[in-house]
């Protein structure tokens, strides 16, 4: 097995005549937590979204374990090991949290729908197996007790963890976190934190990440990307980027923290 | 060549009638993303207060110039206040409810009219009042272009460049194109949404008005269901155009007229009902959001 | 043996049940009563079906009558110009007839479920409109089945036994399947495409399969309702038709079948129910009535009379909150 | 809560109806007192719901005078109407409860074909006889014994215009123009386009519309392209006036025929100068002087305030027949009534004189009028084959 997960070359997306990402490189080597920051509109969910499928690049590459994405869509991706959460939290709202997980394991079923009718053995096993692993999952974050409960009625906090979860339940190699910590004061920041590492630990998955929180992105990132205007600014650890010109001028006024 | 001409006569004339009713549909769904079904009833209606009202006036046997202009506007007024009414007391206390909700309602509201139609004006048809009278203005070769085509082809026509002046340039347009941007910023601008909605119902529907009157000129046999089939090509050209787009309703509108005249005039009039979903069927595979249309990209 | 049971037990329970109200019924109730419970029946099946469209996959679809047409006329075409294809018994083969009329049904829903890959919302609805309206046309120029002058002497196979039993397996069908991972994967096409499709659910592929087993189902009514009239016409199958059924879906609830099943009984005995007052009157406020009904319980009650909850969920509510007092 | 309430309430009233429609036993059929019970079932609301008030109001007035003439046996008849809408589900549906719930002795209706034919099979199965008003599709009368009509059968009426045309008028070339939504249309069409291909005619043009249709333009410039000597257009007279005005209008000034479905003061108050002249084969004649045909139109136009179309002059006659039948049935019931029916011979109705035949279809005689204004003038009279 390739050490390197998910590769892109001079990855580039017009809309209409908007650049919107230029030349876009990126190498994310297996257990890596990369971080992917830069000002508002600098194009940061669009590459998300061409990494998931959503949007297909102009030009460029990307390969995710070896393989051209091209054309694939978003739902076979995910299947390849690439999960995703939203920056506008994108949960099924009014269905039950268990069912927003359940439904992440949709792929690991492989049950026909006359099984579903007939009940057949196969289908109970897969069934049973899906909600053991479900409640496992959100015991882990402690949402064991809200699982009945609906989605859209959780607190804005445990929905964000809530979307995280259901990225993990689909058995991710690669997860990507779009502003995981947005709108979080700071002590879920902090536990929010201690997930991320804990969840890494546990599972053993390569995280790329979005964030605005500085000191999140500083505090457990080994390696930032700089986005402004489309085009990568910079790269390297948390120190190199902290002291970059280019990346103080690209913030000048709006953060500093 | 002849047949030709004449067949393009025909549809341009039938088209305009389409576009004038198309624009009621578009407009509400532009502002309300609401598929007025209730809107064919309008315009039925519309032709039952044209009918009356030159009966009360005395001059359904009169055809001048004064006359068309007095229904016409009549038949407006009229419509205006039903589409007033309805948008009032059926649609603005849904505004928050799902969006089938309110489509049921318009459903309600069509078939509550066109019974209440038929037990009002009875099912019979009726003679839509004479109140134009029609000659031969302009003849090439054997194609005829009558004086009640040119006057329906220059109202409709110029009752479009009267809307389209009301959306471009006046404040209550402005009003209306942002509430149809986005209702809820439009709010914060200070703009009242219900007002700009009851106005949208209120052109809308005396558009319609407009069209009935029309097309019962043209057409004149006037009855309770008359607006179902017109109401649904009409609002298969909004589609085409691209719902909420109005230039495109009055493209939409022209490209179902013609094709339909040419359709039935050269292939087969066996087909005719299914034309106008066919071309729309093909054109959406194409263009996703009709003709004019812009498609827009889900943000994620 | 515990399999068999679990898979079969319910079904076969029915099957018996329905049998006893077959034979029961006629001696009870005269043919009006049972006219009434078989339209009932079949608006069911058309209701519950389209509620898989509409209610659970979150799609928008007005073209109902069309699969319904394309069932009633297949089944009938085969029961009229074969008869007895599969043997003398008249059962098997109305059996099969009903079978392969929603068969083609289905294929037509799969030519409507292809372009909902590009269409969204009320444009899908206008398109599936379109096409109940071209397959409408279209029967009305194939001569094989009478065209405008419509096809008759269909034997008239439907009973009470086969129009529950198709209810029943139609509910059956689609409760079982909400059950499952392709029941969530349908919900979850409904509460965000774009969620759906990120956690592995591939969103076109349950749209066209739920296009096509509501078309099945609908296709099925179709041959129930052509082996009650044995006649069939063009006229019948108008996007009226279609209106009437998504009324059923949003009156009921959208999402729950018992409130589907319990709105097509409401909608099919309400113009009945209301026959009476057009005698007293001399004129006729039915439907007048009927459409004031409409407008007042959607102003009154916008989720429906059911919501997404289904009969048992409000009576486990019900019991609780009276526990509670 | 509210939704257990609800739930119950429709449960509730379901059963109710259940329990309340139950069978009714030990009543003779169709005869409560002194009054006998016919149903009529027709569109009185819905997409054809001109004609099926037309053919009530006919309806009514026959009974009404029937009535207040004493009655028939002794009895006065008592009509039941239930609408269906237009719809062949609901025709069942009407049928259904007239016989099962209403306890009818015999069936009135429908107007249109497709209804009929689905209905009939009710009708046959409790063996009630149903006299259809103006249900031309030959279909249905086969559907049984008990299925008669006072109608002309589309294949009658298509070969007396396509003689009409071929031997009054003289002409060769003749265009069809029909409307592809009504059977009776479609009917009248073919059996026109047949025998008059077969008296060496030709048919150089066939055009559709659909009912409720108000543009014909792009029909009627290809059928100028080819310039008929008369055009046959076997519709309603909803759509036939506008035809008409649209034709005159692009130029096209040969005859205009059609069939009974123009017998209507509405054609001319829709086509004015456009239909007048036009020939169409129907029951009657209202110029005729007829003192049956006069008192009719005096009649209706006083109940009514305007005079009767043909299908106002169909239910007339249908209700007339059926009392006929019941006068002369020797027991009440409905196998009497029907026997009574299947040998009405001679009775002079409004709309000729009718001879049930063997297959329960009227042998009448069609005459052909020519529009003139809102009265028609009588051309000629075209025996039955």
């Amino acid at each position: 097995m390739s050490d390197v997960l998910l590769q892109t070359k001079d990855v580039s997306i017009r809309f209409g005549g908007l650049v919107c990402v230029s030349k876009f490189n990126l190498t994310v080597t297996r257990g890596e937590l990369i971080g992917l920051i830069g000002p508002n509109g600098a194009g940061k969910t669009t590459v998300f979204n061409m990494l998931t499928g959503v949007y297909t690049p102009t030009s460029g590459d990307i390969r995710f374990l070896g393989e051209g994405t091209e054309g694939i869509p978003p739902c076979e991706l995910s299947k390849r090991g690439i999960s995703r959460t939203f920056q506008n939290i994108r949960l099924f709202k009014q269905l039950s949290v268990l069912d927003n997980i359940r439904i992440a394991a949709h792929q690991h079923t492989s049950y026909t729908l006359p099984e579903a009718v007939i009940l057949s053995n196969r289908m109970l096993l897969q069934e049973k197996h899906i909600l053991e692993k479900a409640f496992e999952l959100l015991k882990i974050f402690n949402l064991g007790e809200r699982a009945y409960e609906v989605a859209g009625c959780l607190p804005y906090g445990q929905q964000r963890r809530l979307e995280i979860l259901r990225a993990l339940a689909t058995d991710p190699q690669l997860v990507l976190l779009d502003e995981p910590a947005a709108g979080m004061n700071h002590k879920e920041t902090q536990a929010l934190m201690e997930t991320i590492g804990f969840i890494r630990a546990k599972f053993g998955i390569t995280i790329l990440l979005i964030e605005h929180d500085m000191k999140l992105v500083m505090g457990i990132c080994e390696r930032i990307l700089v986005l402004d205007h489309g085009i990568t600014i910079c790269e390297g650890d948390p120190k190199k980027v902290q002291s970059d010109p280019k990346v103080i001028e690209a913030y000048l006024g709006t953060s500093q923290d | 060549m002849e047949e030709f001409l004449q067949h393009v006569i025909n549809g341009v004339s039938l088209g305009s009638i389409y576009a004038l009713i198309a624009l009621g549909y578009t407009m509400v769904y532009g502002i309300l993303q609401l598929i007025n079904f209730a809107h064919s009833d309008v315009y039925m209606v519309g032709a039952f207060v044209g009918f009356y009202a030159a009966r009360f006036l005395n001059i359904a046997d009169s055809p001048s110039y004064t006359s068309f202009f007095t229904i016409l506007l009549i038949a407006m007024a009229g419509c205006a206040l039903l589409g007033f009414s309805i948008e009032r007391f059926a649609y603005r206390p849904l505004r928050n409810a799902p969006r089938l909700n309110v489509l049921i309602t318009a459903i309600g509201v069509s078939l509550f009219l066109e019974y209440t139609g038929q037990v009002v004006f009875g099912a019979t048809p009726q003679l839509f009042p004479n109140i134009l009278e029609d000659s031969i203005i302009f003849s090439f070769g054997g194609a005829r272009v009558t004086k009640m085509d040119a006057t329906i082809l220059v109202t409709a026509v110029g009752l479009m460049i009267v809307l389209r002046h009301i959306i471009q340039n006046t404040l209550l347009g402005k009003a209306m194109r942002a509430t149809s941007f986005n209702r809820h910023w439009a709010s914060l601008m200070g703009i009242s949404v219900d007002r700009i909605i009851s106005m949208t119902f209120i052109i809308g529907s005396a558009l319609a008005g407009a069209g009935a009157v029309l097309v019962g000129m043209k057409y004149p046999k006037i009855e309770p269901l008359m607006g179902v089939m017109i109401g649904l090509k009409a609002f298969v050209a909004a589609v085409l155009g691209g719902i909420g787009n109005i230039p495109g309703a009055v493209l939409g509108g022209l490209v179902i007229g013609i094709a339909e005249e040419f359709v039935v005039g050269y292939i087969s009039s066996t087909y005719r009902d299914a034309l106008a979903f066919s071309i729309l069927i093909v054109i959406l595979l194409f263009r996703p959001a009709g003709l004019l249309g812009r498609f827009s990209v889900e943000k994620v | 043996m515990h399999t068999i049971r679990r898979t079969f037990g319910l079904p076969l329970l029915m099957l018996v049940v329905f049998g006893v109200l077959d034979w029961f019924f006629p001696k009870m109730f005269d043919l009006y009563i049972q006219t009434l419970i078989i339209y009932c029946g079949i608006n069911m099946i058309l209701a519950v079906s389209l509620n898989l469209v509409n209610g659970f996959t979150g799609q928008f679809s007005i073209g109902h009558a069309g699969f319904m047409a394309v069932g009633a006329y297949i089944s009938a075409f085969l029961s009229v110009s074969f008869p007895n294809w599969a043997g003398p018994f008249i059962n098997l083969n109305f059996f099969l007839n009903t079978v392969i009329g929603g068969l083609f049904a289905a294929v037509a829903g799969y030519c409507v479920g292809l372009p909902s890959l590009r269409l969204k919302g009320d444009y899908l609805a206008i398109v599936t409109l379109g096409f109940g309206e071209i397959i409408r046309v279209l029967l009305l120029n194939v001569d094989a089945v009478g065209g405008a002058r419509g096809l008759y002497g269909i034997p008239k196979y439907s009973t009470l036994f086969w129009t529950l039993t198709w209810v029943f397996i139609c509910c059956f069908t689609i409760v079982r399947l909400m059950r499952s991972t392709h029941g969530r994967a349908f919900l979850a096409v409904r509460e965000d495409e774009i969620a759906a499709e990120a956690v592995g659910i591939p969103t076109t592929r349950y749209k066209v399969i739920a296009f096509v087993i509501s078309a099945f189902f609908a296709g099925i009514a179709g041959s129930i309702f052509a082996h009650f009239l044995s006649y069939l016409n063009p006229s019948i199958f108008t996007f009226l038709k279609s209106f009437d059924v998504v009324v059923m879906v949003v009156l009921g609830g959208m999402g729950s079948i018992s409130g589907s099943c319990v709105a097509a009984i409401l909608i099919t005995l309400l113009p009945e129910a209301l026959r009476p007052l057009q005698e007293i009157t001399k004129i006729d406020f039915r439907m007048i009535l009927y459409s004031l009904t409409l407008i007042v319980l959607m102003l009154t009650k916008p989720q429906g009379l059911f919501g997404s909850l289904e009969i048992s969920d409000l009576w486990k509510k019900y019991v609780r909150r009276s526990a509670s007092n | 809560m509210s939704h257990i309430k609800l739930l119950s309430a429709v449960a509730l009233s379901a059963l109710l109806l259940l329990v309340g429609c139950g069978k009714k036993e030990g009543e003779a059929v169709g005869v409560v007192g002194d009054e006998i019970l016919v149903g009529e079932f027709g569109s009185m609301t819905g997409n054809e719901a001109t004609f099926g008030i037309s053919t009530h109001q006919g309806i009514e007035l026959a009974i009404e005078e029937i009535n207040a003439a004493g009655g028939v046996k002794g009895k006065k008849i008592k009509l039941i109407s239930l609408d269906d809408q237009g719809k062949p589900e609901e025709a069942v549906t009407a049928a259904t409860k007239l016989i099962t719930q209403d306890n009818v002795i015999a069936l009135l209706g429908e107007v249109a074909s497709s209804r009929s034919l689905a209905a009939a099979p009710i009708a046959q199965q409790y063996k009630i006889p149903m006299l259809s008003p103006s249900s031309t599709n030959q279909k249905v009368t086969e559907v049984g014994d008990y299925i008669f009509r006072v109608c002309f059968i589309d294949p009658f009426q298509g070969t007396v215009m396509a003689k009409f045309a071929h031997d009054h008028l003289n002409v060769k070339k003749v265009a069809v123009i029909y409307d592809v939504k009504s059977d009776y249309s479609v009917g009248l069409a073919k059996f026109f386009k047949e025998t008059f291909t077969g008296l060496g005619g030709e048919i150089i043009a066939e055009q559709t519309y659909s009912g409720n249709d108000i543009d014909f333009k792009a029909q009627l410039t290809s059928i100028k392209t080819v310039k008929p000597e008369a055009i046959f257009i076997p519709g309603y007279y909803t759509e036939v006036g506008l035809l008409a005005r649209q034709a005159r209008g692009l130029g096209i000034e040969v005859p205009l025929l059609g069939g009974d479905g123009w017998d209507s003061s509405k054609l001319y108050e829709i086509g004015q100068e456009a239909i007048m002249g036009g020939y169409f084969s129907n029951h009657y004649t209202t110029d005729s002087d007829d003192p049956r045909v006069r008192q009719f139109m005096e009649a209706f136009k006083n109940k009514y305030t305007v005079f009767p179309d043909g299908l106002a002059a169909m239910g007339y006659d249908a209700a007339k027949v059926l009392a006929d039948a019941i006068e002369r049935s020797e027991s009440l019931t409905p196998e009497g009534i029907r026997n009574a029916l299947a040998t009405t011979k001679g009775f002079a109705g409004v709309t000729g004189v009718i001879t049930m035949d063997e297959n329960r279809n009227p042998t009448k005689s069609a005459v052909v009028v020519q529009v003139a204004g809102t009265t028609n003038k009588y051309v000629t009279t075209i025996q039955p084959l």
